[in-house]
């Protein structure tokens, strides 16, 4: 679950991190009162789950209330990748020295938290590891004891040279540290931690992503979950436990397995469909599952054919018939139906959907090359 | 002779009285596992009733259930909250291969896990993972056994059904399989590709090997240049998720395409850099495997 | 430092330990009301740093105010193993239905903290562990990991059969830890922790000894210090920085290090004399501290000869000297001096005593002998 | 020959600019120890002024003085709250052994960071100890190194100024001395007597071992066993605190008997019991070792 920046700051300022103080607006009358309040110049920040606001032009400069309120007026509502601003961040301008990046992810080789650092903070960490690798600094996280004191030194003392700022970002790699385990989270970044000509240290942006699978021991950072960031279509599929993700193709797809799910995909494109979503209905066999599967996919109207395709294993093929029966009920499907069954009572399956007229193939290229012949029609 | 596993392997169950646990109980004892016992905590000295009368003693603890039937495996099924702590149970119990079936385990619950089990010299198999099955050997976890042949195969995916898929598409086509394993779709597993290459080509019994991967990651790299380097058997690859976009997790906790590395595109060049030949769909595995024996 | 058994629960509470309600009174009138406010039976228990409180009749059950007030008449002043009851805590009686022991200290050999559990509880441990080992269960705690969850039901199913009994124990454990590790802790014990008729567990003694080295980082921890508990010579001691240990002889001993002072106490028993204290200045060589240790060794009236056996490593022997010149002029002292002096900047150091009248012995087998002569004289 | 250390061992001095860490870095330069650097943050890129116009470069962390310097060893005379954390610095940036002279240290942080250096690999001395002279070779630590002079016999002891008199006894008898290590008088130490028994066995130079204990624990007892299972070389013991009282701290941390096992007298009867002559008083060491050389 990402968080949005000003989500992130509150978590990093429970930490004990520096971070400047900062509002969230929704509308521009907001974002003008929060510019008086403040006073002087403020910097007035799209809050959307995406990287490049800067460039998409969602953060500018204020040096008057008016000025904060006719930037917001121009982000709350515009478009970044794909995503629309309902919020902005208002926080004072500060004054900038140098512009540092400190993020903590997972290494998946090294199955542990690895810190990366660099000085040349404030752009794309990516771009900079691969160019010059020598301008980042990177440390694997020993799980068994947290960052060690003498570490979160060597990460600072390679950002900078004069030992008060070493001091001030040793402690913030430690707190850094701290937030990261404590919330559970899968990335935690400051990009970029500032210095001020008068010598303290800042973090001035702040990204944040929560693992999913720690939100259930964590109601207080579950609930800043943003439904509105997401699909609506998405947001469905999270309740009714399905995994989802919309694509831009015709063809609809709803399968058990995430594996299967994205091989069936790239057999739509391999017999010249595409795919309308990835969909897992997941290890059980919940017919309700099928039925919220078949109503999120019916909602996109791009949908031509829907395409099933299930390997029973835990997942019971009765139950996956069942379930599509009792959609056709329910909802009113316009597209047509192919569906694939085989595996665990696939026989009672197939004799329940012959009942009802359907026919089912049991080869995933044969109904995967029948729903694109469809959608193409 | 297949690997990880064979008839003489002694199981256990953690969280055997649950709803999945029970069920794959049952399945795994009807393929012919040896069910030496499960745990349940506050459910000691109780029995669970298998398949065709047979009996099997419940334990509080892993500590109980080890030092009562000798079990050298374990597969766990207990919810997400405690699934980690499972992992270092048994590993802490002298558990030499742990299986871990549970989806949704916390990642940095996880780091550690994994770090206890190297510590204690315990192999763990995922976690997110449909275990593993060595054909006429043992079942652990809950791969359907009824797809599976005896045969020179074996095969190694992240995947649960697409690794169905291809052991059934195997079956079919007269291929049969040593042992076939799924590593798992999370982020941070406790046996890689590699180790189940390596196991493969130490293994007499297995003459071709099924790799299936899928995006997220460099594991399918780094397991090609191992192929590359360190194999005399042939290997066939199938990569999932050509049309996954960037940055969307797909199902699988690890299935995200992060920088470049992640696609597939990058993963099939790789093996094919390597000699891997790869399908361009899963029946080519087919296809692939029969000429890679020939 | 050992705490008292109401400062050891304070921080239990605070751990989440279910400890039942419990004040301290300094006055039979203060345990009286305390009786009263809590009604029914209570108990009136002696607050002192020693075992065996029950044996010596500092534990006593009261089924009235009054006769809380009649036995805290009879434990306040009371002598229990040479320390005077200056407090009692007053804590309703508990219906008990087992008893047991659950301890965690530092295992030496295993370099980690160790828990031992009993269901022998309530008598003393080191003797259960000794002649019945099998009814003890004893769990090395891997400090990269902490007390991990199994474990800790690992340890509580040793002690109960009934899950729920077990669930509550284990609690117990992973908070007992916690409470260890974040107090700094060399010794933390339940004794006994009972079960209660209704299946409630819970802690109705507590024991705990704080690392001393730990007390800089916890000004609140190191607040809990009875001064009252100690002999005043033990206090000044600490106070001047020097370890001091007072004995029941009469050679008065001031000795650099530890190894080596304990070795002159043996060697004065060796030459038949008896030391008055153990007493290591350490190795910084500030004169104040030779005066320090000159006035608590001369506080106590036993003293018949004060030896001084110096090696000069860090500790200097100038220092030494000058130190023990600058306490003559400060304290009368009445008996001997007799002093050995070897090491770093002795011969300055002999010449100084040499100007002041003192001869210098520089073998510690005849200053002892010596300083043995004189106490016994 | 010696143990642990030689000419060759290249020393770092975490805490260099220190009250005790400047003091001591001249003593150790002065007896010809090879001090490479020294550490203190803030201060890299200065130096330290050693005797003789020794010029001592000072970096801000250990991985730099490692670097820069190929150091295998360091000391430690960082303040106690700090000394753990220096410890897994130095084992963190390779260091071998660790040398800490630190007193105070809180014996939690040393569970960790003894954990923590065996995970690295690295010897840990100490804490709170003195260190350890190889005569005519590296000093490092405190041990005035005037006291010693070269010769066949081996010191190891759990205290400081107790070791400088079984040398300084020693010397004076013309029983020259391979390598004197402090082994430090804290509960949880990193190197105890069996370690220094075994080097002492392996050495060559090393004829007789002098080992100095005293009450608490049962390390003494341990090193007994050992010393009769797996030395050839004699060994002379001698225990201090034959009249320190049960349940009181003398002054070491580790010195507090606590039950049976810790006492004077029980370490006297095992050291016996396994062959090791025990000296009734410092004095009598000197008799003893002479006895075991001849």
């Amino acid at each position: 679950m990402d968080l949005h920046e000003y989500q992130a700051k509150e978590l990093f300022r429970a930490a004990g991190i520096p971070v400047p103080p900062g509002e969230v607006a929704t509308t521009p009358a907001e974002a003008e009162k929060l510019a008086a309040k403040f006073g002087g110049t403020v910097v007035v920040k799209a809050q959307v789950h995406s990287g490049g606001r800067g460039k998409a032009g969602g953060v500018k400069l204020a040096k008057t209330p008016a000025e904060a309120r006719a930037h917001a007026e121009k982000i709350l509502g515009m478009e970044i990748k794909g995503l629309t601003v309902r919020k902005v961040l208002v926080a004072p301008g500060e004054q900038i020295a140098t512009e540092a990046y400190v993020g903590v992810l997972i290494d998946r080789a090294k199955q542990a938290p690895v810190f990366i650092v660099s000085a040349a903070g404030g752009i794309d960490i990516e771009t900079v590891a691969k160019e010059t690798p020598e301008k980042v600094r990177k440390l694997v996280v020993d799980p068994r004891y947290g960052l060690l004191p003498h570490q979160a030194y060597w990460l600072a003392n390679f950002l900078y040279d004069d030992e008060g700022l070493i001091k001030q970002a040793s402690k913030i790699m430690s707190q850094l540290y701290d937030c990261f385990v404590s919330n559970g989270a899968s990335m935690a970044e400051i990009n970029p931690m500032i210095t001020t000509p008068s010598g303290e240290v800042k973090a001035i942006d702040a990204k944040m992503s929560i693992d999913d699978n720690e939100l259930f021991r964590r109601p207080e950072v579950a609930k800043m979950r943003d439904t509105e960031a997401e699909p609506p279509s998405e947001a469905l599929a999270r309740t009714a436990g399905l995994s989802f993700v919309k694509l831009d193709g015709n063809v609809g797809c709803c399968v058990n397995g995430a594996g299967l799910a994205m091989a069936t995909m790239d057999l739509v494109k391999y017999y010249g469909g595409s795919p309308a979503n990835f969909l897992d209905i997941g290890g059980s066999s919940n017919p309700d599952k099928v039925v919220a599967a078949l109503q999120i996919i019916t909602s996109d109207p791009n949908v031509k054919a829907i395409l099933f395709n299930i390997f029973g294993g835990i997942t019971r093929c009765d139950d996956v018939a069942n379930g599509i029966l009792e959609a056709m009920k329910r909802i009113d499907i316009k597209p047509p139906i192919v569906i694939r069954l085989t595996g665990t009572n696939e026989e009672v399956a197939l004799e329940i959907l012959a009942k009802a007229g359907f026919f089912a193939y049991t080869s995933m290229d044969e109904v995967v090359e029948k729903a694109v012949q469809l959608a193409s029609a | 002779m297949a690997i990880f596993t064979d008839k003489s392997t002694k199981l256990l169950v953690q969280g055997i009285t649950g709803r999945d646990g029970s069920f794959h109980t049952r399945e795994m004892i009807a393929y012919g596992t040896q069910v030496v016992g499960g745990v349940t905590p506050g459910k000691g000295g109780q029995t669970f009733d298998g398949p065709g009368g047979r009996k099997v003693p419940i334990f509080n603890s892993m500590d109980e259930a080890v030092a009562a039937t000798g079990a050298n495996a374990s597969v766990i099924f207990v919810p997400p909250a405690f699934a980690a702590s499972a992992i270092m149970e048994a590993a802490d119990a002298g558990i030499s291969l742990v299986v871990a079936i549970t989806e949704g385990v916390p990642v940095l619950d996880m780091t550690r896990a994994h770090a206890f089990a190297r510590d204690r010299g315990a192999r763990v198999l995922g976690p997110n993972c449909p275990g593993l099955l060595t054909v006429g050997g043992a079942k652990i976890g809950i791969l359907p056994g009824r797809i599976a042949s005896p045969g020179p195969v074996g095969v190694v995916s992240r995947s649960g059904t697409l690794t169905y898929e291809a052991v059934h598409l195997l079956t079919r086509a007269g291929l049969g399989q040593t042992t076939c394993v799924g590593i798992g779709g999370d982020p941070l597993i406790g046996t890689n590709f590699i180790d189940c290459l390596s196991a493969f080509e130490k293994d007499p019994a297995t003459e071709a090997v099924v790799m299936i991967g899928e995006i997220g990651g460099t594991d399918e790299q780094q397991a090609a240049a191992f192929a590359k380097s360190s194999m005399s058997k042939p290997v066939v690859g199938f990569i999932a998720g050509q049309t996954a976009p960037p940055g969307r997790r797909m199902g699988h906790a690890g299935a995200i395409i992060s920088g470049a590395e992640g696609t597939a595109l990058e993963k099939v060049k790789a093996l094919e850099a390597s000699g891997i030949t790869v399908a361009k769909r899963p029946a080519d595995i087919v296809g692939l495997v029969k000429a890679a024996l020939a």
